[in-house]
């Protein structure tokens, strides 16, 4: 980048099924007015402000003209991009882009999905092919189930496995104040829930959540003047998949993976070389239990084939050496357009010592973060608190 | 913290958002379709660098950048290569009509093709009894109920006298 | 701006009123493949980013970008929606490419507006808990801008036919424009009132349609090509949603997306400078009031502008030498057609509608009803 | 590979169908509640820009000030035409069967005007800064329509 970036300020909504209390410009706003809190800017500080969702996913066109009262972009320089589930990191990415550029000092960037005002079954149903497909289409806990049989047959793993991530991030959500699904629950009571479709549960899955992320990114000379821990972009890269070919739930598939392309490239980027040792907590798109331990290899933080011993030696829990989802992560809340989001602003809380309850135990230098979304896309940033390292 | 008890009445408005649509499947897919409905003919197009077989037909190897060439009649009969059992229904959002659980569904790959098909198998739902490599049958409503859909299939179905591996 | 990124490549499809012979990603193959020829790139060899620009809900599947990843290049590379107007995904081609981030994108915007029903589709980008079940839709609420303006300025009904019979005329030079009908006056003013003041004539008709540009550094630019396309200037800008906010004969946005594009390209006195403007001229009152808009004339002086023959394609600063988005060019695809158009009076390359020694142009786009958001950019030879 | 043939052009006709909800917020729901139970119109004031805005925001747009259900104030219920046109087409998102009339008014006491529905008047007869007056549905339901329509001041 031309510039360097750093993320000086961000904030979210506490995250729940219901907020029939606010509606969408309002809940946007919430985390806005957090944000701008955090960074002690005020919105007329900002040059520009960028927003994403989970287009129409609320049955409504052009979400971010509907926002502009919360949002704060009235009068000011903004854009919507979409691109599904990793609509929340692009968002970063393109503020990044935005500050990078030269044109833009301080660029507030907005996520969000207020799931319970759409149509979930209608919208999640059209993401299929209308003449290939979408007459048939099987949802995402299909793809997920077919991902599970397919790690079990392949390595050996058990449905504990799965029910010990989800047992992982629900325990984690109930140390942060804005996760939605904050169970108190163990192995057992995942595998006594309900079963959705072989060899998926309700708790193998990510809820509906409705929720709001913002961050605020700013160049180098305004991070040094105005933030007391700025956390800084090292690196971002972007990979998205074929339209119909999605071999992600494959486990032995030989062809090039979106996610382990992706994570090749910016560890290049950056020169890493083992990546559980360079990163001292990471931030993961997981919508099921099972992509959470293909997600451990495709990253590199074990060989393929043993994601599911990290889980069982405890070694991606907030206290192990490797730590994933310190937050809870999507499996505790799921507010599509916030998520990826969320995962990189969860990343910056823990670098910046401020995740308050779960606080990785650890002094927290640098963090990763990924997405997920469209058809096996993924967005993934570095984050260090040192601009150069 | 904010919370669901509110001492006022919260208001909601709703909406049902209907949109009509008249869509084209374009020159591949379109071919396939009318394959299927007319001949009951799974058409696969290769890619002239690469080689793989993609189903559905598309206009772009995604993996090349180049335009597929090369259309490859598949098999009826394939390998089932995933699975599930769904305990929630599915409902088809063209028909509203739902797939009423549990059912198996598969993820087969058609002789020939290099690409998967997701669909019901017609076996009891229970694990124990379908395995990965199992090979398949597409079966089709009659020639006069297709429409070029892939609701033309009515399910897979496993060839006769198999037996699970050990 | 320190740096430059040029417009090194355009292609479009020709416009038409239905394209039932390809789906949507055929038909944004059509301008890829072209563009990509054109310029002699290679997706995997020199393109490092793509930015494609449409709606879910034009395109009837949600995440329609999965749609077009095969054909733009997005498999395991990056690749990015712009939902707004085709304007708003050169503006952030731009950026990313300032950014060092990227040194070629591919941009690239589609839509079929025949496979749907735009008024249904328009309909949802209306508040859902003020106004949307009063069953508005852009036509409707470009009526009563159009009443607002054309009542407070005295502008009137024969000023903007002439906008439409302007844009025929224009689009009868254009080998890509879909209405090519030479019309008169009083053939704008016979035709039906479908929300008054705005008659049938005075709406762009639906289009099917696709438009790809590719943007370069500068040191790329000068590798692939000859005649660069320089971006000098770019702004964007929201103004408020409620129609009732906003005082729709002005165009606060619109104002300050150009003040901020103007700011950049150094251009002090609009139209000082200028040579040609390709604009979105979704209805006939538009044209004028985006003119006055981008400071080409004082407020409520557009139907003088057009009374005077400034804009016409022999005058002294045409407006949409193309034929405008009147003469039928996509949603969404709007902003991307006129850069491009833009960009090929700048090289040189527009054919018959050339405007001799075109140096410097301003395109304008807009998106959400009423233009609630801005998008303004200038390109130039220099 | 076959010979190349022909194939006709294939279209098929679906819908999307989305039922949605959408929540009005602490004061949408205010304004809903007054609208429907008391037949009166409210806006909300934002002191620091001097200005009522309908309709009812917790944010103003224009300064980003906070705003709450104790800012907002009753406007109307009559006021004056600011725009207006006839439309001839009919949709199946239409409240009303064409040709009918939209307008905007601006409501006494408020600085912003409301998009509605205008009917109980001749097209030719409306110009712009006509005082008008809301009607009011029998049964009210807590939408947007329980305001049936505006109507010239009579």
């Amino acid at each position: 980048m031309k510039r360097n970036v750093a993320i000086v300020g961000g904030g979210q909504t506490y995250h729940a099924a219901r907020r029939h209390d606010v509606n969408q410009v309002e809940m946007v706003n919430e985390a806005v007015r957090r944000a701008l809190d955090d960074a002690e800017m005020t919105i007329d500080e900002m040059d520009a402000v960028l927003l994403g969702n989970m287009e129409f996913f609320e049955g409504t066109h052009m979400t971010d003209c509907w926002m502009v009262d919360g949002s704060g972009v009235y009068g000011r320089s903004g854009l919507k991009i979409t691109t599904g589930g990793t609509v929340g990191a692009t968002i970063v990415c393109a503020g990044a882009h935005h500050v990078a550029s030269g044109l833009f000092d301080r660029v507030l960037c907005i996520g969000f999905e207020k799931q319970e005002e759409g149509d979930t079954g209608a919208i999640l149903s059209g993401v299929a092919h209308p003449l290939y497909g979408r007459s048939m289409a099987g949802a995402a806990v299909g793809y997920f189930a077919m991902m599970g049989t397919s790690y079990m047959a392949t390595w050996g793993a058990t449905e504990e496995h799965s029910a010990m991530v989800a047992v992982k991030a629900r325990q984690n959500a109930r140390k942060n104040e804005y996760a939605h699904l904050k169970l108190d629950i163990s192995v057992q009571d995942v595998l006594n829930s309900r079963m959705l479709a072989y060899p998926i549960r309700i708790l193998d899955m990510c809820p509906a959540s409705n929720g709001a992320c913002a961050m605020i990114l700013a160049d180098e000379k305004t991070a040094r003047d105005r933030s007391k821990k700025p956390v800084w972009i090292r690196a971002m890269d972007t990979a998205h998949n074929e339209q119909f070919e999605l071999d992600w739930r494959d486990v032995t598939t030989k062809r090039k993976i979106f996610s382990r392309v992706c994570a090749e490239r910016i560890y290049k980027k950056l020169g890493v070389k083992d990546p559980a040792e360079y990163f001292d907590v990471f931030e993961i798109y997981e919508p099921a239990t099972w992509s959470e331990l293909v997600w451990y290899e495709d990253l590199g933080l074990c060989r393929p084939g043993e994601g599911f011993r990290l889980v069982e030696e405890g070694k991606t829990g907030i206290d192990g050496s490797i730590p994933v989802n310190p937050s809870g992560g999507v499996l505790s809340t799921n507010c599509i357009g916030a998520s990826a989001m969320l995962r990189v602003w969860e990343a910056a809380l823990q670098i910046r010592g401020d995740a308050g309850g779960h606080q990785v135990p650890r002094d927290v230098r640098r963090a990763l973060s990924t997405a997920y979304g469209g058809t096996n896309w993924t967005v993934m940033i570095a984050l260090s608190a040192d601009r150069d390292d | 913290m904010g919370s669901d008890v509110h001492e006022e009445e919260l208001i909601s408005i709703p909406i049902t958002v209907d949109v009509p649509y008249r869509f084209a499947a374009g020159k591949y897919l379109g071919k396939f379709l009318v394959e299927l409905r007319d001949n009951g003919t799974f058409y696969g197009i290769r890619c002239p660098v690469c080689k793989r077989v993609q189903m559905p037909p598309r206009i772009v190897c995604a993996q090349c950048h180049v335009k597929n060439t090369e259309w490859v009649k598949l098999g009826n009969e394939g390998t089932l290569v995933g699975f599930t059992i769904m305990y929630i229904p599915l409902t088809d959002p063209t028909t509203g009509k739902p797939h009423d659980p549990p059912f198996t569904y598969g993820s087969v790959k058609l002789d020939g093709s290099d690409s998967v098909l997701d669909h019901l198998v017609n076996i009891e739902p229970d694990v124990s009894k379908i395995w990965v490599g199992m090979r398949m049958r597409v079966v089709l409503r009659p020639k006069g109920e297709r429409i070029g859909d892939l609701s033309d299939i009515l399910y897979f179905e496993p060839l006769e006298g198999q037996v699970q591996p050990e | 701006m320190s740096e430059r990124v040029a417009i090194v490549g355009v292609a479009q499809t020709r416009f038409s009123a239905k394209r039932a012979d390809v789906n949507y990603a055929e038909l944004a193959y059509e301008v890829i493949e072209k563009v990509l020829s054109d310029t002699g790139l290679e997706i995997e060899r020199d393109i490092d980013n793509s930015i494609s620009c449409s709606h879910d809900i034009w395109d009837g599947q949600t995440i329609s970008n999965i749609g077009i990843t095969d054909v733009i290049g997005g498999h395991l590379r990056n690749e990015e929606k712009m939902a707004m107007d085709g304007s708003t995904a050169v503006y952030y081609g731009a950026i990313g490419i300032l950014s060092s981030e990227f040194n070629c994108t591919l941009l690239m915007a589609h839509t079929k507006m025949s496979q749907t029903n735009r008024n249904i589709v328009n309909n949802d980008a209306f508040d859902p808990i003020y106004t949307r079940i009063l069953g508005f839709d852009y036509t409707s609420a470009a009526a009563l801008q159009a009443k607002r303006y054309m009542d407070r300025y005295g502008i009137t009904g024969e000023q903007t036919a002439k906008v439409v019979v302007k844009s025929r005329a224009n689009a009868a030079k254009n080998p890509y424009a879909q209405v090519k009908e030479s019309i008169t006056v009083e053939g704008v003013l016979k035709s039906p009132i479908i929300a008054a003041p705005l008659r049938e004539m005075d709406i762009a008709p639906d289009s099917d349609g696709a438009v790809a540009v590719i943007l370069a550094s500068e040191k790329r630019a000068r590798e692939i090509t000859d005649t660069p396309v320089w971006i000098r200037g770019l702004g964007t800008c929201y103004d408020a949603h409620y129609l009732g906010d906003r005082d729709l004969a002005e165009c606060m946005a619109l104002r300050k997306a150009a003040e901020r594009a103007y700011a950049m390209a150094g251009i002090g006195d609009p139209p000082k400078g200028i040579d040609l403007i390709e604009l979105g001229d979704e209805f006939s009152y538009q044209e004028l009031l985006w003119l006055e808009g981008l400071g080409i004339c004082r407020e409520g002086e557009g139907g003088k502008l057009i009374d005077s023959g400034v804009t016409a394609l022999e005058g002294a600063l045409p407006v949409n030498p193309s034929g405008g988005v009147l003469s039928g060019v996509p949603a969404n695809v709007m902003g991307l057609r006129s850069a491009a158009e833009a960009a090929l009076q700048i090289m040189g390359k527009a054919g018959e509608h050339q405007i001799p020694d075109a140096r410097t142009a301003v395109v304008q786009g807009h998106s959400g009803f009423c233009g609630q958001h801005h998008c303004v950019i200038v390109l130039a030879r220099d | 590979m076959a010979e190349e043939t022909n194939y006709e052009i294939f279209e098929v006709d679906q819908h999307i169908t989305a039922h949605s909800r959408y929540f009005a917020g602490k004061m949408g729901s205010l304004f809903y509640r007054t609208l429907r139970d008391e037949k009166k119109i409210m806006g909300v004031n934002c002191k620091k820009c001097n200005k009522v805005f309908w309709p009812p925001r917790s944010t103003c747009g224009r300064c980003f000030s906070q705003l709450a259900e104790s800012d907002m104030v009753e406007i109307g219920p009559q006021g004056t035409l600011e725009t207006f046109t006839l439309i001839t087409y009919s949709e199946p998102v239409h409240p009303r069967t064409a040709p009918f009339i939209y307008g905007i008014i601006k409501l006494d006491g408020a600085d912003t005007g409301m998009a509605h529905i205008i009917d109980e008047v001749d097209f030719d007869d409306l110009s712009i800064g006509m005082r008008m007056e809301p009607v009011f549905e029998e049964e009210r339901k807590g939408t947007i329509l329980d305001i049936r329509h505006f109507k010239p001041v009579s």
